[in-house]
């Protein structure tokens, strides 16, 4: 029988390897969430719109990403940006990029089902006193699909931080990284991995708590 | 930069070009030396079999954990399923489906010992269908708190017991509901296969990984896997598809918004 | 029949309804009406056991539904319910509603199931649609065939909760036609409306509620025939429901 | 023109590609250092290159690599010089280059010390471990072929999940470069339970890697090679890293010098593993 | 003042409006009826441009909605509207869905607005909710800040689509009540609503449609005085509609 021994596991040992993983992790996730948000409303705006030379190409991107694994999206971005830029970047600068690239097609489904869920009735009402498409968006539809939108945004943001755990397969050091090496180096890797199992959990299980609270707040009484 | 797909008709031993690409697996060269599109072809099937099954476990306790969520919690053994339900989905959809996957096959074997004898393969699937069942849980969940709540009252007004409302009246309409959520599920959980290479399943992914070392052809070799998994997953959308045609109730229109979460 | 001794209710700290007591004899007509959110639907469903309720007692057919050992689905077999929203089951078509209750529930066979279902579907008038699904009838229609599912049961009593209002105007009357032939016929009924013609024609009694409390019970005549003798309350509803 | 030099005259610093567990060639003590027998050797390259370019500092950034990436890194120009565990072959050898060999490693097997497996032979019908995106891998299937053979392989992500799957009975053996096995083996919780047996299967030489286009840069870097290994410093580096207790649990790899890599020393080269095999 | 000639309007294959004509005049009350699916949401929210249409033409105040020179925003705003669900703006306060359109669309000033949104809320009779959000408030005074939010604008007409028969029973006659002032007061209304009671006090002219089709367009004594000569689909639908 096994037998767990947690004794090498310090406040050392988290600085020395975990707190670099953790910090990047939240770093990743923050910056895919923000320009993820920032480039899927454009995707999702240029989904919604009437005109064909934006449709298409944005529905063939999102499409294209949703239907191939985040993995393989990873080593893609990896190995073709160099090509694209002309110049190498590391492993860090190209995970950011996949994953701004990669969560805007998941973000973009949001903002799209987001903006779907205001009633039509809201955007006549809007119109019928006279607000052009520019008034309309901005003053009617787009302040409550984006308070419809906060619930999912942030349940997609966690799924975004657990998703971070894939950035091994390019070498960057993330949160599970940093366990693992911890392990690695220690001769521990069961014990590591249990451990990391119960951060993950943790950090996740208290945003979902958060993200309940909050849809709570933010809903639009109707 | 110049595409070199005749690497798929390489030898995976020494690097010569083969006679019949599909030399091992369609018998075509008796003891030819297997090819690496051979070698794709096996890597597609592990990642078709790893999904497959994952599918079937994650449906079947993703539909009952979903239910089991919102059952009237009116007796102890009532309440003490949803609080079971709820925890299940908590666990399993809060930790990185790669960091389970290092759990079921790692750690819980550890103090578990039989588990052990398990292939890679079953344990791998293990860890998927759970994590991806508690995702379908929760479509499964909103998709019977969709239905208006005068359906079920309806049920039990007729004189059904709990059992036979959700048998007869709500999980029909629930299931049929979140059809298309459960499609983008099943897209997801293709996508999600590729974790197995971690644990030693010869699948796509751990293809793609060995033979661009060995080939150093990573745009051809990652072009190749990248187009089986989103024909695989396109499949699997069709086949839903299919379903969702076959199940449509007449004259009844679903208002659904599709799931979001991947 | 159906007797409520001192029933109350509350969602948390919220009392939905306050010592409500009245009794429904055989063959009795009985409108409930009052404001929106007075407690006439709860107050319906407590009648089915579909709401729990927190303090006194209700017995249908002289069985109590606070008893622990009342088999409530038997119970509810014998109670006929209509929604507001007609509630039919959208994947079944026209006649499996009809039926299914009556082989899952009561046991009965298919084909004496069926024979049950088309020929109360042919009294509500529709025994055309036997084979259509729901979404592909109309409103007025949907309701019908929910009247003639509950009656399939055999009902001792029906309720009906607002019935008619979720219906386009022009829909109304075939609804209300074939509630007033069941009431002709002798059938206990106990109906949440502000349908006041159809409570002026058929009923016996009429039961205002206000604020979870029954305000109002007294005889149809009586409620609209001496409106100087009713609480203020009442009189503000009936003249706001009544102007237009 | 060299331009590595001129990005190192330049910018003042230099990126370094490493590895995070190749115990005790190239690993990180945490908290983002790194250390191990060819990190410290290309510092000490390194530093007499800033010596010969007049720089008073050339600050080193430490990249991490994998297997999968190391080879496009240095192709892409990320890192400027990789100081891991790269073998030099010659279809490597099309896309970078390799500086002269400092270590040659010898592909052995790791089996648990009371298996009683001492021989490849033995292995018939076992699992055997090994790890995705390595040479090993390729070496197995040929020795399965050569000598109609058949293992049962099991693959693990890296070289510690592959040491794992030995450990926790999953595999019978490891097949894997002998520093790695031996690096692995001695920061194990017991590193009694293992051995490291049976014939050498491959001798392959483990090499710095740099760009393949600036054999000026190349050249430098082997003329400080050429100028450690005069002034005697590798028998040391060899008892530092291989024979003597290392961080971070100050455990002895024990492995001794083999006559193989004293020869590289001796006969400064880049020959790639195809020619070793030959031999 | 508003024109329609020969408007027709297709979904696909499915002809929803089939070359209607009709004219309002300043201060005319027209009511719009028929059966449901038979046009006539379509038909309103044509004459205020939310609907395109693909044949016929219709001009307000003189200019023509088909014009691809027309400012229909600016045309919008001098026509009010009413919705049958109120579509009030939900995360603006009472005030602020008084005064948004007159500040964005008009260029009024916020004391401006708010003075004018007030004098309408007043006139709604609603003064005492001003701070409060739309989900606070019943269904009948969110539908008379709707209305009183239309107002504002300064209208030649209000277009209204069914504004009662989302409401509960209650409150219906507090919607109509302003709803009769309005006519009182001269205001040129289009009020799509079967509520015949309102008809009959305060229209001008009747308009039945069936299937896209205007099959009726005559006054209101006419419509309501001689049932005889109407066609037998609107004598058949008066008669459902007004049984009960
Ligand atoms: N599940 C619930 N939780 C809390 N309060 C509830 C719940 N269901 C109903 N209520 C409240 O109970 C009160 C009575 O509701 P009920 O549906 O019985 O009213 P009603 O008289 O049928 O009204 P209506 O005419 O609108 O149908 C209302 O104030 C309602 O807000
Ligand atoms: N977007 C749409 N696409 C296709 N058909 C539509 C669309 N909107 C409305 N219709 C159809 O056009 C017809 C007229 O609709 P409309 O809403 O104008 O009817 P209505 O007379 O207002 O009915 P109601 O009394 O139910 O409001 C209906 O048959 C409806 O199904
Ligand atoms: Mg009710
Ligand atoms: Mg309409």
């Amino acid at each position: 029988m096994f037998s767990l021994d947690l004794g090498f596991y310090n406040w050392d040992l988290f600085t020395n390897y975990i707190l670099k993983g953790l910090l990047f992790s939240i770093q990743l996730t923050v910056i895919a969430t923000i320009g993820g948000i920032l480039l899927g409303t454009v995707l999702a705006l240029m989904r919604l719109s009437s005109r064909p030379f934006l449709v298409y190409p944005a529905t063939f991107y999102i499409n294209t990403i949703r239907s191939i694994p985040l993995v393989m999206v990873i080593l893609w971005f990896f190995l073709l940006i160099p090509m694209l830029l002309g110049k190498p970047i590391g492993a860090d600068l190209s995970a950011t990029i996949t994953f701004i690239a990669f969560e805007a097609a998941f973000f973009a489904e949001i903002v799209r089902a987001g903006i779907q869920s205001v009633p039509r009735g809201q955007s006549d009402a809007a119109k019928a006193m006279g607000m052009n498409y520019g008034q309309n968006m901005r003053l009617i539809v787009l302040p409550q699909a984006f308070r419809n939108m906060i619930p999912v945004f942030m349940t997609q943001t966690i799924i975004l931080f657990q998703d971070t755990s894939l950035v091994y397969a390019i070498g960057a050091y993330d949160l599970l990284k940093g366990f693992e090496i911890a392990g690695k180096n220690f001769g521990r890797p069961i014990e590591t991995y249990l451990l990391a199992a119960v951060a993950y959990f943790l950090i996740c299980f208290s945003l979902s708590k958060l993200v309940r609270k909050i849809q709570a707040k933010v809903a639009i009484i109707r | 930069m110049a595409f070199d797909f005749g690497v798929f008709c390489k030898n995976t031993l020494d690097g010569e070009v083969v006679d019949h690409c599909f030399s091992a697996i369609f018998g075509l060269a008796q003891n030819a030396d297997p090819s690496y599109l051979d070698w794709l072809m096996k890597a597609w099937a592990w990642t078709l079999a790893v999904a497959g099954l994952s599918l079937v476990i994650a449906l079947i306790l993703g539909v009952l954990m979903g239910t089991l969520r919102t059952i009237p919690p009116n007796s102890i053994l009532n309440k003490s399923l949803v609080r079971l339900s709820t925890a299940w989905v908590e666990l399993f959809r809060n930790i990185p489906i790669l960091v389970q996957v290092f759990l079921w096959y790692h750690v819980i074997p550890a103090f578990v010992l039989p588990l052990k004898a398990l292939p890679s393969y079953c344990l791998v699937s293990i860890a998927l269908g759970f994590f991806t069942s508690a995702r379908i849980a929760e479509q499964v969940r909103a998709g019977i708190q969709a239905l208006p709540s005068g359906q079920a009252s309806a049920a039990i007004a007729l004189g059904f017991t709990t059992s036979q409302s959700y048998r007869f009246v709500i999980l029909p309409m629930a299931l049929r509901i979140v059809i298309p959520p459960l499609t983008s599920e099943s897209m997801n959980l293709v996508k999600n296969s590729s974790v197995a290479f971690a644990v030693s399943v010869p699948e796509l992914t751990l293809f793609a990984m060995q033979a661009q070392e060995e080939t150093s052809r990573g745009v051809e070799i990652y072009l190749a896997v990248t187009l089986l998994y989103a024909l695989t997953a396109f499949s699997v959308n069709r086949v839903m598809a299919l379903i969702e045609r076959r199940t449509r109730v007449p004259g009844f229109i679903v208002s659904n918004d599709a799931s979001l979460a991947h | 029949m159906i007797e409520l001794r001192n029933v109350s209710k509350w969602y948390g700290a919220f009392q939905v309804l306050t010592d409500c007591s009245t009794s429904i004899k055989k063959g009795e007509v009985v409108v409930i009406c009052g404001p929106s959110g007075s407690g006439k639907s709860t107050l319906i469903k407590a009648i089915n056991a579909l709401e729990p309720f927190q303090s006194g007692e209700i017995i249908v057919d002289g069985i109590s539904l606070g008893d622990p050992k009342t088999n409530l689905p038997k119970l509810r077999a014998r109670v006929g319910m209509v929604f507001q929203h007609f509630e039919l089951f959208p994947h079944l078509s026209v006649t499996e509603n009809l039926t299914i209750a009556q082989i899952k529930v009561l046991g009965r066979s298919v084909d004496e199931a069926q024979a049950q279902g088309l020929r109360y579907l042919d009294r509500v008038g529709l025994i055309a649609q036997k084979d259509k699904f729901p979404g592909q009838l109309s409103g007025g229609q949907q309701q019908r065939v929910a009247i003639a599912r509950a009656l399939c049961m055999d009902p001792i009593v029906m309720l009906f909760d607002e019935p008619t209002s979720a219906l386009d105007p022009e829909m109304v009357g075939e609804v209300l036609d074939v509630m007033v032939g069941l009431a002709n016929d002798g059938m206990t009924m106990c109906c949440v409306t502000h349908e006041m013609g159809f409570a002026r024609k058929v009923s016996n009694r009429v039961i205002f509620m206000d604020h979870g409390k029954i305000i109002e019970d007294c005889s149809k005549d009586d409620f609209f025939g001496d409106p100087d003798a009713r609480s203020p309350r009442a009189k503000d509803f009936l003249s706001k429901i009544l102007a237009h | 023109a060299s331009p590595t030099l001129d990005k190192m005259k330049s910018s003042g610093a230099v990126t370094m590609g490493v590895r995070e567990s190749s115990i005790p060639m190239s690993y990180t003590t945490g908290d983002s250092r790194f250390d191990g027998y060819h990190v410290e050797v290309c510092r000490m390259i390194l530093a007499d290159i800033k010596s010969n370019l007049g720089l008073s500092t050339l600050r080193i950034n430490y990249q991490p690599v994998t297997s999968q990436n190391r080879v496009p890194l240095v192709q892409n120009g990320t890192v400027d010089i990789e100081c891991g565990t790269t073998t030099n072959n010659a279809n490597r050898a099309k896309d970078v280059g390799f500086a002269n060999t400092l270590y040659v490693e010898e592909v052995r097997i790791a089996v648990k010390a009371n298996s009683g497996i001492n021989s490849i032979s033995q292995l018939a019908g076992k699992k055997v471990a090994t790890t995705t995106g390595t040479t090993s891998v390729q070496l197995l299937r040929k020795h399965e072929k050569a000598n109609g053979v058949n293992f049962d392989e099991v693959f693990g992500k890296d070289h510690a999940d592959s040491f794992l799957l030995l450990e926790s009975g999953r595999a019978d053996a490891f097949v894997m470069d002998g520093s790695i096995l031996a690096g692995n083996i001695a920061n194990s919780k017991n590193p009694k339970d293992f051995k490291i047996v049976g014939e050498v299967l491959a001798t392959e030489p483990i090499a710095i890697m740099v760009p393949r286009n600036d054999p000026e840069f190349k050249a430098a870097v082997n003329a400080a090679i050429a100028k450690i290994v005069a002034n005697g410093s590798m028998p040391k580096l060899w008892d530092k890293w291989f024979l003597k207790p290392i961080p971070p649990k100050n455990a002895v790899v024990g492995l001794e010098l083999s006559p193989a890599t004293k020869n590289a020393w001796a006969n400064l080269n880049d020959r790639p593993a195809e020619d070793y095999a030959k031999k």
